[in-house]
């Protein structure tokens, strides 16, 4: 069953300098109580796609395209209907803790705050469940915490705050931009552990951004790599760990610490950058950087489906010739 | 609290003595004196009068007089206004100067911070510039102009209201208009900014991610941050506004202490100047530690320091 | 949300409108209940006739106190005032004034000559502190009492004869006499009250509050709220009280010319204290009724630093004036009616008639600016003109500026101060040019010429001359009022030679009347005693 | 756009004066206030002196004024502010409460002694103003600072080593520039109008020089009988009002670190 699918989504910004695409083209499916992870470098358009999910664009922007979650259109939602299933039925935990957190509120009033806001518990219930949440996931005082300020607590602590604000009124759909990125690592453990665990206790759906693939190969069920606004990959996380199709990710994952070469004499790194805003390439965008490059990948891009659950960019994949060469 | 209270008063008076003392030697450099006039006294009646106030005595010796007096409460005599005691003079115009102030602070709040929100919630649009056009009306128009252009039109012309007079309450809605206009479009500007800038802030995203209503981000997120420069500006702005604007209070003839204190400024009423400063400076050190407290109640990480001093 | 915000709009409107001249005068109920309501300029600085100075003072003073002599409301007569009569010794030292037999205070009691007595004791009191003590100096022995070198003030010579008369004994005679006595600081004070109320010297003006002050003119305070408004009622023990037929007067204390026009436009006043230059044209024009422009005892002028190079050389200073179109600057400038001066002294006083001539002739000017070895202004070091802060002020000083720089080619530079310091920098002969002006406290051209005494404490000019010192010695005793008057105009001419002060136009009162106010004349020193006014409703 | 009308506008006060058929001073006794016509474009005074020339040069004075005294209260009310804000503590409390106490001293003594003590120059009117006009700057830049300064980032900063004058100056007073331009554009017109009634004073510009404020402070006496003796100053000052603000919006966004970092996502 599905709980979102995504169809030919494009988000552009209209800028001073014009017309920005950020997502062109996306087009994909979460299945209930599945785990998406979205990766891809900064620039990818992960981000964008992250806030257009929960309405959350500046008016400088455009979208297109379907996103339907529960039955409906998101993208046709008035301030109303976005206001309604925002914080209820879909959530968000934000990259940053610190500037995402409102520094002159305490702790357990912004925690609490959706609850309220959409009738799901009194002020008690809610401390409770703030509280219990909060227990949880290691907080040794979680009373002590939800009287603090933002800034009164560690990392660790207001990331669990940002996790907890978003997950007590148990969302449908979690999204997750980057949640563990200003940890240390350990922190970052426990609360991936603990976000795994959540999301399979609870049924909900969670749609996890990372620039890290190694993060997100240990969360998620399924892989969305992405480039330049595109997705170029997709597929169950063992299949595109197995076989990855893309050239792109083949790089991502070469350049993972984990999948280095022991004997190698350099770390691998992708070659080249990701071009400046608005500048999309030909042909295939990733071509400028693909080690596997052919003259049709300038002027050609092609997708390839292999089902709907695995498909890729690559217009070489099938014969996985660039491999080889 | 109760701590940073205590120590802010203490400031306040040092701030106080410090303000007396720096007038009371300035004002006694300023060329004049209170009885210098068109035609010239008969030089025993000049030395009379001075040994009468007292202002022959050796300065020093005038200012430890002064200070001993103001210890209990006595402003001294004035020396121009031979009636009357300094104390009964602010008493007789400072109900009226808080009255029209607090009008008129009001009348700036309203409007100022209305027409800021309303600007800054639709960054860009025509609301927006509709509202700074009018915050820039506003302060494109001082009292000066004001005053007279209000009264041409709703007193001589259109004869809504008394073009003058602080009675009815009919005769109170010009001066306020007139006072409270120029801070209105401050407190607008602002206001604004402050909007404008805190919108951006990852926090208000995130409180829109809650579901939240734009009123209740608003209200609840964004005001919150958004009000620190305004209180900033409110603290001098409504000691500005509460210790009597001479410009107003002339234009419509309002019997303030605006008028007194520049009466006296002008001539050389030194127990007058040094009284109404000495009010003035109470007031400006007062809400100056309003808005000291009201920024601190708003912004915990400023409560942290209690132990120290406000930063 | 924006139809809301509109109804309010519109709520508030209607308020507005609905309360409207809540409290604004209703002239024509004013004019039917005989309450006169004017403007008096800036707010008095109090009513203790020895301690203000200053013409807001004066008119309301005058309306709560009488002196021995009353004031002419048309001419410059002299009329009776406490004193129904009066008697001048040959000698012209003694004057015996006889009392109005019912003379007296607000509350009831008598007016008696030891009133005098008291009043002006406490004038010359030195502890006092009053500024124009100098007033009683022409007393026997006033001087001398001021100055503490006579202790007993009952060889002053002011004594009660009798319940009924008084005797004034002078040091000189003087001729003008009669007319200080008109002046409010020789008016009498009620002894009773002011003992009660902390005796003479106290200092917190208890007396003089509304409720406490006992006055003995035709009209007593009523209600004083400082820069608001100030009232007096008609005083019904007053002597002369049949004669009476205004009920209140409200003095208002408007700091602002146009407020005040604006508040007379509106309907809330019958008489301003003043009229702004810019408005004297489109009242004439289109208010003729209101405008009233009438002669007044002063004169406008620029005094000179004779001290200083080059205005030292004589030539220069009468350049200076002749090369002053005096008629166009009344006539383009001031337009209220103003006369181009051709002396200090202005005309009207009694029979004296100034004879001197300053005319316009910028050919003789340039002639005499050569002569002192600055032709057509060249070597002319730049002069500055000083002028206290005000608009009608620099206007006329930028003109002026024009007009040598037009007629002499010398180049002078604008200078404005703040009233006090300009007074300051004035008395220290810190300027070069200065403007002036000067009225006259009574009827007698000695309030004009005395100016230029050497070592005259209102002399900034550092300009004397022994014969003019001389002259006016002589005037002071001498009782010939031709013999008097020729001895002005000789002064008069010397002063006009010699140039430290460059008379310019004299000054006319204008302001605004309006036409139910009956029993107001023009008069030379501006003063309209209020027992002789009264409000005539208009025709329906 | 806005820069070009202010660019335009301080053109004119530059150049218009030479090629003004009238110069500023020149009178006519006889001719008077007259309304705008072909002569006289904006009209003439009540000394029949050409309008458009005497905007024209108090438009010097008035540029000149606005912006070197705005300038002036803009470095001390920054600096003063800024450290405030940033030291904190002791410090903090006795900069601010020197504020407050120069807040309360009677100014028109004060600037009555200036003109006493030093003269008439213009400098001396800048520093008169800025004077005054650096104090809710000063609180306003302070509360600023000491709400940014804790922020994650200059603790950072701080563990960088980076000294403090550059924490402050480079890193903390950018993220403030929005209160602190918004209150500049403020100060401007407020400037021009205070050399007004300071002129009044003594201090500063000289008749028969002209500023706008003290076109505008005569024009309103005769505001009905000779209206565009006031509008025409007033509009000249309305047209600078508004460039300055929009200048002012287009300046914040311009440096505004937030603004571009929304662009990227």
């Amino acid at each position: 069953m599905k709980r979102l699918e995504v169809r030919g989504l494009q988000i552009g910004f209209q800028t001073d300098q014009g017309w920005i695409p950020a997502v062109r083209d996306l087009s994909f499916d979460l299945g209930v109580g599945e785990i998406l992870g979205i990766a891809g470098e900064s620039g990818s358009g992960k981000s964008a796609l992250a806030l257009a999910l929960m309405g959350l664009l500046p008016s400088n922007t455009q979208v297109r395209g379907k996103v339907l979650f529960q039955g409906g259109d998101l993208l046709q939602n008035n301030a109303e209907s976005w206001r309604k299933i925002r914080g209820s039925k879909m959530a968000m935990i934000f990259q940053d803790p610190m500037s995402s957190l409102h520094p002159y509120l305490r702790i357990g009033d912004q925690i609490i705050e959706p609850l309220l806001i959409h009738g799901l518990a009194n002020p008690k219930q809610a401390r409770e469940q703030a509280l219990a949440c909060l227990a949880e996931m290691g907080i040794s005082d979680p009373k002590t915490m939800l009287q603090q300020y933002p800034h009164e607590c560690s990392g660790g602590m207001r990331q669990r705050a940002v996790i907890a604000m978003a997950v007590l009124a148990k969302p449908d759909l979690l999204i997750a931009d980057e949640p563990t990125t200003a940890l240390d690592v350990t922190t970052q453990r426990e609360v991936l552990i603990w976000m795994q665990k959540w999301i399979r206790a609870s049924g909900a759906s969670l749609v996890f951004i990372s620039h890290d693939v190694g993060v997100l190969s240990e969360m998620a069920d399924q892989l969305m790599v992405m480039y330049l606004g595109q997705g170029v990959e997709r597929g169950s996380l063992v299949e595109v760990l197995k076989r990855p199709h893309h050239p792109y990710t083949d790089g991502l994952l070469r350049s993972l610490p984990a999948m280095q070469d022991r004997n190698a004499k350099h770390f691998y790194s992708l070659a080249g950058h990701v071009p400046p805003g608005g500048s999309i390439p030909s042909g295939c965008s990733f071509h400028p950087r693909c080690p596997a490059v052919q003259d049709l990948c300038r002027t050609t891009e092609q997708m390839l489906e292999i089902n709907q659950e695995r498909w890729t960019a690559c217009m070489r994949a099938k014969e996985g010739s660039w491999k080889s060469s | 609290m109760i701590q940073w209270a205590i120590r802010r008063v203490l400031q306040g008076v040092l701030v106080l003595g410090f303000v007396i003392s720096l007038t009371f030697f300035l004002i006694r450099l300023a060329p004049g004196g209170p009885f210098d006039r068109d035609r010239n006294l008969p030089a025993e009646v000049q030395e009379k009068l001075l040994e009468t106030y007292h202002l022959d005595q050796p300065v020093f010796q005038q200012y430890t007089n002064y200070l001993g007096r103001i210890l209990h409460g006595d402003l001294g005599p004035s020396f121009i206004r031979s009636d009357r005691s300094v104390n009964q003079l602010i008493e007789a115009g400072v109900w009226i100067t808080f009255e029209l102030g607090v009008y008129a602070l009001f009348y700036a709040m309203v409007i100022g911070l209305t027409l800021g929100i309303w600007a800054g919630t639709h960054e860009g649009t025509w609301q927006d510039r509709l509202a700074m056009g009018m915050s820039l009306l506003g302060m494109g128009l001082p009292s000066f102009l004001l005053g007279p252009l209000l009264v041409w039109i709703f007193g001589m012309k259109l004869g809504w209201v008394p073009v003058s007079g602080w009675d009815s309450p009919a005769s109170k809605i010009l001066p306020v208009i007139t006072l409270g206009s120029v801070y209105a479009s401050y407190l607008a500007r602002l206001m604004r900014t402050g909007i404008v800038e805190t919108q951006r802030e990852d926090y208000i995203r995130t409180a829109r991610a809650k579901g939240l209503s734009e009123g209740a981000i608003l209200i609840g997120h964004t005001l919150r941050t958004a009000l620190i420069p305004v209180m900033n500006f409110l603290g001098p702005a409504a000691a500005a506004l509460l210790s009597g604007s001479f410009v107003v209070e002339t234009l419509f003839q309002i019997p303030g202490l605006g008028r007194f204190y520049v009466q006296a400024a002008f001539n050389r009423d030194y127990t007058m100047i040094l009284g109404t400063t000495v009010f003035l400076s109470v007031l400006v050190v007062t809400f100056n530690m309003l808005s000291d407290f009201l920024q601190m109640a708003m912004n915990p990480r400023i409560r942290l320091q209690e132990g120290g001093d406000l930063s | 949300m924006q139809k809301n915000s509109l109804k309010w709009i519109l709520v508030l409107v209607s308020m507005l409108v609905s309360c409207q001249g809540g409290s604004q005068n209703d002239l024509a109920q004013l004019t039917r209940d005989q309450i006169y309501a004017v403007g008096n300029g800036s707010e008095i600085s109090g009513l203790d006739p020895h301690r203000v100075t200053g013409v807001p003072e004066d008119h309301v003073i005058s309306t709560l106190f009488e002196g021995l002599i009353g004031e002419d409301p048309k001419g410059l007569g002299l009329l009776p005032g406490v004193a129904q009569s009066w008697r001048i010794s040959k000698d012209g030292k003694v004057y015996t004034f006889e009392f109005q037999s019912n003379a007296k205070w607000s509350n009831g009691d008598a007016v008696v000559p030891e009133d005098f007595v008291f009043a002006w004791k406490r004038l010359l009191t030195r502890d006092l502190g009053a500024e124009y003590a100098y007033l009683l100096f022409h007393l026997k022995n006033g001087r001398a009492f001021y100055d503490g070198s006579l202790k007993d003030f009952a060889q002053v010579g002011v004594k009660a004869l009798s319940p009924q008369s008084l005797e004034v004994t002078l040091e000189h005679p003087t001729p003008f006499f009669l007319e200080i006595l008109k002046f409010y600081p020789t008016y009498p004070l009620h002894r009773g009250s002011i003992e009660s109320f902390g005796g003479p010297l106290a200092r917190d003006g208890k007396w003089t509050q509304p409720g406490n002050l006992v006055s003995n003119g035709p009209f007593q305070l009523a209600q004083w709220d400082l820069n608001k408004v100030l009232v007096a009622k008609a005083n019904p023990h007053y002597w002369d009280a049949s004669m009476v037929r205004l009920k209140e007067i409200r003095f208002y204390p408007i700091d602002s010319r146009q407020t005040e026009e604006r508040m007379f436009r509106s309907g809330a006043l019958h008489k301003t204290e003043s009229l702004p230059l810019h408005k004297v044209e489109a009242y004439r024009s289109e208010n003729s009724t209101y405008l009233r422009i009438e002669p007044y005892l002063g004169i406008f002028y620029y005094m000179l630093n004779t001290a200083q190079k080059p205005l030292n050389d004589k030539r220069v200073r009468q350049a200076l004036s002749l090369a002053f179109d005096r008629k166009g600057f009344v006539e383009h400038l001031l337009k209220a009616g103003q006369k181009p001066a051709d002396s200090f002294t202005p005309p009207g006083i009694g029979r004296y008639v100034p004879k001197t001539q300053l005319p316009y002739d910028v050919d003789r000017a340039r002639q005499l600016l050569a002569e002192a070895g600055y032709p057509g202004g060249k070597g002319f070091p730049s002069i500055e003109l000083l002028y206290n802060s005000g608009e009608e002020h620099r206007t006329m000083s930028e003109a002026v500026q024009q007009m040598w720089l037009k007629n002499l080619g010398i180049r002078v530079e604008l200078v404005n101060q703040d009233w006090k310091v300009y007074l300051a920098s004035r008395k220290q002969g810190k300027y070069t040019i200065a403007r002036a002006s000067w009225i006259g406290d009574y009827m007698d051209p000695g309030t004009f010429l005395e100016l230029f005494v050497k070592d005259g404490g209102n002399n900034f000019t550092g300009w004397s001359n022994p014969r003019y010192s001389q002259w006016l010695k002589e005037t002071e005793v001498e009782m010939k009022e031709e013999r008097r008057n020729a001895l002005f105009e000789k002064m008069e001419a010397l002063l006009m030679d010699e140039v430290p002060v460059i008379p310019v136009y004299y000054y006319t009162r204008a302001y605004l009347l309006r036409p139910e106010v009956q029993g107001h004349d023009p008069q030379l020193l501006d003063r309209h005693p209020a027992k002789y006014l009264w409000l005539k409703p208009p025709a329906p | 756009m806005s820069l070009w009308t202010l660019f335009a506008l301080m053109l004119l006060a530059g150049i218009g004066p030479l090629f003004a058929t009238h110069t500023f001073d020149q009178q006519s006794l006889n001719l008077g206030a007259t309304p705008p016509s072909w002569e006289h474009w904006m009209g003439t005074d009540t000394l029949g002196r050409d309008l458009l020339a005497r905007i024209l040069v108090g438009a010097r004075i008035s540029f000149l004024v606005g912006f070197a005294a705005t300038f002036v209260s803009l470095v001390i009310g920054v600096i003063w502010g800024g450290l405030a804000g940033y030291c904190g503590g002791k410090i903090d409390s006795l900069m601010m409460r020197i504020a407050d106490a120069l807040y309360a001293l009677p100014f028109i003594i004060f600037i009555i002694l200036l003109t006493v003590v030093f003269g008439r120059h213009l400098l001396l009117l800048f520093l008169a103003i800025g004077a005054v006009e650096w104090l809710t700057m000063a609180r306003v830049v302070r509360g600023q600072v000491a709400q940014v300064r804790q922020a994650e980032f200059v603790l950072n900063l701080k563990g960088f080593g980076f000294s403090h004058f550059r924490i402050l100056f480079l890193h903390i007073l950018p993220n403030i520039l929005g209160p602190i331009v918004a209150y500049t554009t403020l100060t401007i017109p407020s400037v021009m109008l205070l050399e007004a009634f300071l002129s009044y004073l003594g201090l500063g510009v000289q008749a028969p020089m002209s500023s706008w404020g003290s076109l505008m402070a005569s024009g309103v006496e005769g505001m009905e009988e000779y209206p565009w003796l006031l509008w025409f100053p007033a509009l000249g000052l309305g047209l600078t009002l508004m460039s300055l603000h929009f200048l002012g919006e287009g300046l914040r966004d311009y440096l505004d670190p937030k603004k571009k970092q929304e662009l990227l996502l």
